[in-house]
């Protein structure tokens, strides 16, 4: 592989020391979740045992440190995104409360009747059913971009769909189901061209290269640290400031208020204003700890890492008889995801004689009923890649596959 | 929870399922669908004095799924309605050959169960009882 | 004291072996967050470590051994407030988000013009501004329990109160400030009389004192998994299961759905509907082990531990000169917490010199600014006990604050 | 992080505040409190000729922002507007004696300055600049 980094990774990650069903573990499934390295583990643990209490507003010496460590992860993520202040940074449970946020805040705020909301037929069920709902309280209107069957959006007809009453346009990053990098740069310099506000999913983009918000200059930009080797419970909002300051609070309570009488309050400076109740500290200072050890090894080096198993496992399973993976004529492909059919044999068939072999791979929807409807399949099933994974996983899948044909024919 | 599941009565259902296809003028029919996993079913039965005297599945899914109704199917034939409506989900995993089956998948092997009881309870002019949880 | 269970208790909690400040650490902010056991701990190390996957979609082992753990953590927490059954338990990030739930859904769905809402004027923050925010939404109206100077609620006036347009009232269980154990079951019974829904903020309570959901009779009550022994990021909504039918989904997204099309979507079950995206899974299991912890010890038992240090703390304090406890009459207290306050020290300067002794104090409005308005000032200092607490850190509060005497005059 | 900020001068200023109480017709003129922890403060300003010619402040408090203020005042005595615009936090926190005062207290420390710099760019018709953050 192109990089040495990678040789003893496994090492990182306690859960490949372990046998699962009596075999070495191959994970195949991190697009659903990461595993974790020790760093991460040990940054939770060590909150847990050495300054364990709440945030902002104790005086004594954990509690500050505790502070401390929560406020220098959010520079962290920030930096680690590009953010022109950390303090653009809210912290959410996922990415999917970071778009119900954007729901409830801005885009309540701010869009009317008659205006409509621009999306693709690739969105996970997160950054779609929101704007199903809040289309539906505000008499808004839906418009889709669509894909092609390799899995690319459509663009030629851009011009059409942003007319004058789309309003705003969220969109994905890349596809959970097809690894589809969408050239959201492009698109979103023109909605802004056309007064659109962007929300990008990064779901599936910030794990697995490099993202720099101010070069996309995006609006609103959520992401996951559950898909980033962070902790369970935790995740990003980013947006430029003024929108942030602008926007009424989503949730309320203690810490995102300055000041409160029994009938009024103030709310706290953002980010705060958006972080209403005792927060996931020990999930946030997780995540600011993976953000190191992608940083360690490098966003660049992780992209590469990936399209290089992509392409030996492209190159390995041509070998299979009825095997297709859909968008592979797609160009523009993170690596990080393989979705795919094979013969027959129904995707729940095929995970679950993987497992039998200890290979974890994902069967289903994968949250995006409406791509799998035009795919014109009811599932797929996925493999997909992380820092962690080899071609040895790759050639055990393989086998795995082979060991399916056997067991079902 | 590993291909142990794959038992070869499934396999031998799922290669080659009984009683494949549908009956028009069915007295008992239904169907339902999995939207997790796309397995879509439907049941039809003919009675003659209240008795099972033809009964067809169709629908696409999983091998546990498809071979679960192919199975239930052959098991019912001749039954009456009554002993339908009290036809329990023990019956069809011993059958199945199956009993630890696992969460992730024992809905697929209970579809067809689920099916043939929406049928029969309408049938019946009855209501289906609603699974106790906890 | 009471029981020999607190003997050695504070090796079950790592945080204890540490030196502060070159001191033991006397931790009395447990009103804020709790010390974790390393029960706990180690569970959210044993996910991460041995199946730590994406939940309820997964058809290989560790991801159903993932959702074993998580679903169990459930009915675990559902039993401990004796829920009827554990689809009436959501999880949550805290007590906060689990109110502004109910005021987004049931709430927003049910209250009209002209009704009102019942609170008192000792709830915590995230038990007020939700309801003022819903208030000035929908032009309700915002009554409340007044208090005593001893911290008890003025129920005399209840029947004016709970006249015919007040359809909602949301009450703390206890007090955060002053430690007032509320007669919830009478006020409840008395409010359901009136037709009028009910919300707990069981936060401070749930943690100290044996709580039953089905003889309190309230139709939603929620409470935060950190108070508790639990991770960080996890909270608790309990609701009767026909309000939770009933109710529209709060978050929109990943696994709260059962079947999504481009422009339409149905809902998953309940406790589903309302878990959007991926949840807090480690914080699930772990707090569903501080459960097993607690009970082990037994509420009963915990309680008692409490009211034992409380009046220790008392008769101890009664020698310190112009130390004045806030509440101090009120005979219905948990125990749980003392606030005070000590000549004219300012609050602040007191706990910054008892974190120079290595003993954690709060200082500050506490979350509950009215509150500290009624009792005229403008903060307080508190002292807040659990199960690791016992006589010889209420020795060292009582030096400390000796030492602060000698350092402010 | 503990008593060790709470220096022989800070102390001297907590129990024996200098400077305290209100102008009437002073010049300058602000006040500000912190919510969390209910300091409040103000203070008045006069001047002569554009230099400081009595000033007071008042207000309640922990020991840090009473002292912090006190200390102020005595510095600020017989400066020109143009100082007092330009006074920075690490002065008054080097007089204070304790320049480790820790993200908890700091506040408490600098609300005097905050008030000053407020009734100044008030003074001036200047706009406040805000704090950078990051
Ligand atoms: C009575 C009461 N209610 C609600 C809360 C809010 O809890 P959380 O911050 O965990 O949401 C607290 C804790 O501070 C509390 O004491
Ligand atoms: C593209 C995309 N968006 C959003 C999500 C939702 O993430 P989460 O469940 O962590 O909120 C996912 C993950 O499943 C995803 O792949």
């Amino acid at each position: 592989m192109s990089s040495d980094i990678f040789q003893d990774i496994k090492n990182d990650f306690p859960i490949f020391s372990n046998q699962i069903n009596g075999k070495d573990f191959v994970y195949l499934d991190s697009a659903a979740t990461t595993q974790k390295p020790n760093d991460v583990i040990d940054s939770v643990v060590h909150y847990y045992k050495n300054c364990n209490s709440n945030i902002h507003r104790g005086i004594y010496s954990i509690s500050i440190e505790a502070t401390e460590l929560y406020e220098d992860a959010r520079s962290n993520i920030g930096k680690f995104i590009n953010a022109k202040s950390s303090h653009e940074i809210v912290f959410t449970r996922n990415a999917t409360e970071a778009v119900n946020l954007v729901a409830n805040t801005w885009a309540s705020q701010n869009l009317k009747e008659g205006d409509s909301i621009i999306l693709t037929e690739m969105e996970h069920h997160s950054n779609l059913v929101p704007w199903q709902i809040l289309a539906k309280k505000l008499n808004l209107k839906l418009n889709f971009i669509e894909i092609q069957p390799d899995g690319e959006l459509i663009l030629d007809k851009l011009d059409n769909l942003f007319q004058e009453n789309a309003k705003f346009l969220s969109l994905t990053h890349v596809s959970n189901v097809l690894g589809t990098i969408n050239p959201i740069k492009d698109i979103i310099s023109k909605a802004h061209e056309h007064g659109i506000t962007t929300l990008v999913d990064a779901a599936q983009s910030v794990p697995h290269m490099p993202v720099d918000v101010q070069d996309l200059d995006s609006d609103f930009f959520v992401f996951s640290g559950h898909k980033m080797l962070g902790p369970s419970g935790i995740g990003v909002l980013h947006a430029k400031k003024t929108l942030l300051e602008n926007m009424e609070p989503f949730l309320y309570g203690g810490d995102m208020i300055s000041n409160v009488s029994l009938r009024e309050a103030q709310w706290n400076d953002v980010p705060w204003k958006f972080e209403a109740g005792t927060p996931n500290i020990a999930g946030a200072i997780g995540l600011g700890k993976a953000v190191d050890y992608l940083n360690q090894i490098g966003m660049d080096v992780i992209h590469k890492h990936e399209q290089e198993l992509y392409n030996y496992a492209i190159d390995r399973f041509s070998e299979l008889k009825d095997f297709k993976i859909f968008g592979l004529e797609n160009k523009h492909s993170t690596g990080g995801v393989i979705s795919f059919s094979y013969s027959d044999f129904h995707p729940h068939d095929i995970a679950t004689i993987l497992d039998g072999e200890s290979i974890a791979v994902r069967a289903g929807h994968h949250c995006a009923q409406p791509l799998m409807e035009k795919l014109g399949v009811p599932a797929t099933t996925r493999a997909s890649f992380y820092v962690y994974n080899d071609t040895s996983d790759i050639d055990k899948l393989f086998n795995g596959l082979q060991k399916v044909r056997s067991v079902l024919t | 929870m590993s291909e142990d599941i794959y038992k070869e009565i499934i396999l031998d259902h799922y290669r080659n399922p009984r009683n494949k296809g549908s009956l028009s003028n069915a007295e008992i029919s239904a169907q339902d669908n999995n939207p997790v996993c796309g397995d879509r079913l439907s049941i039809d039965i003919k009675l003659e004095d209240n008795v099972v005297s033809d009964i067809k599945f169709d629908g696409e899914g999983c091998a546990i799924s498809q071979s679960s109704a192919s199975i239930l199917t052959e098991m019912l034939m001749g039954k009456t309605v009554d002993e339908l409506s009290k036809f329990t989900k023990d019956e069809l995993l011993e059958e199945l050959g199956t009993p630890s089956l696992g969460p992730a998948r024992i809905k697929c092997a209970l579809l067809s169960l689920k099916v043939l009881k929406m049928g029969t309870y309408q049938y019946l002019g009855a209501e289906l009882p609603s699974d106790s949880d906890n």
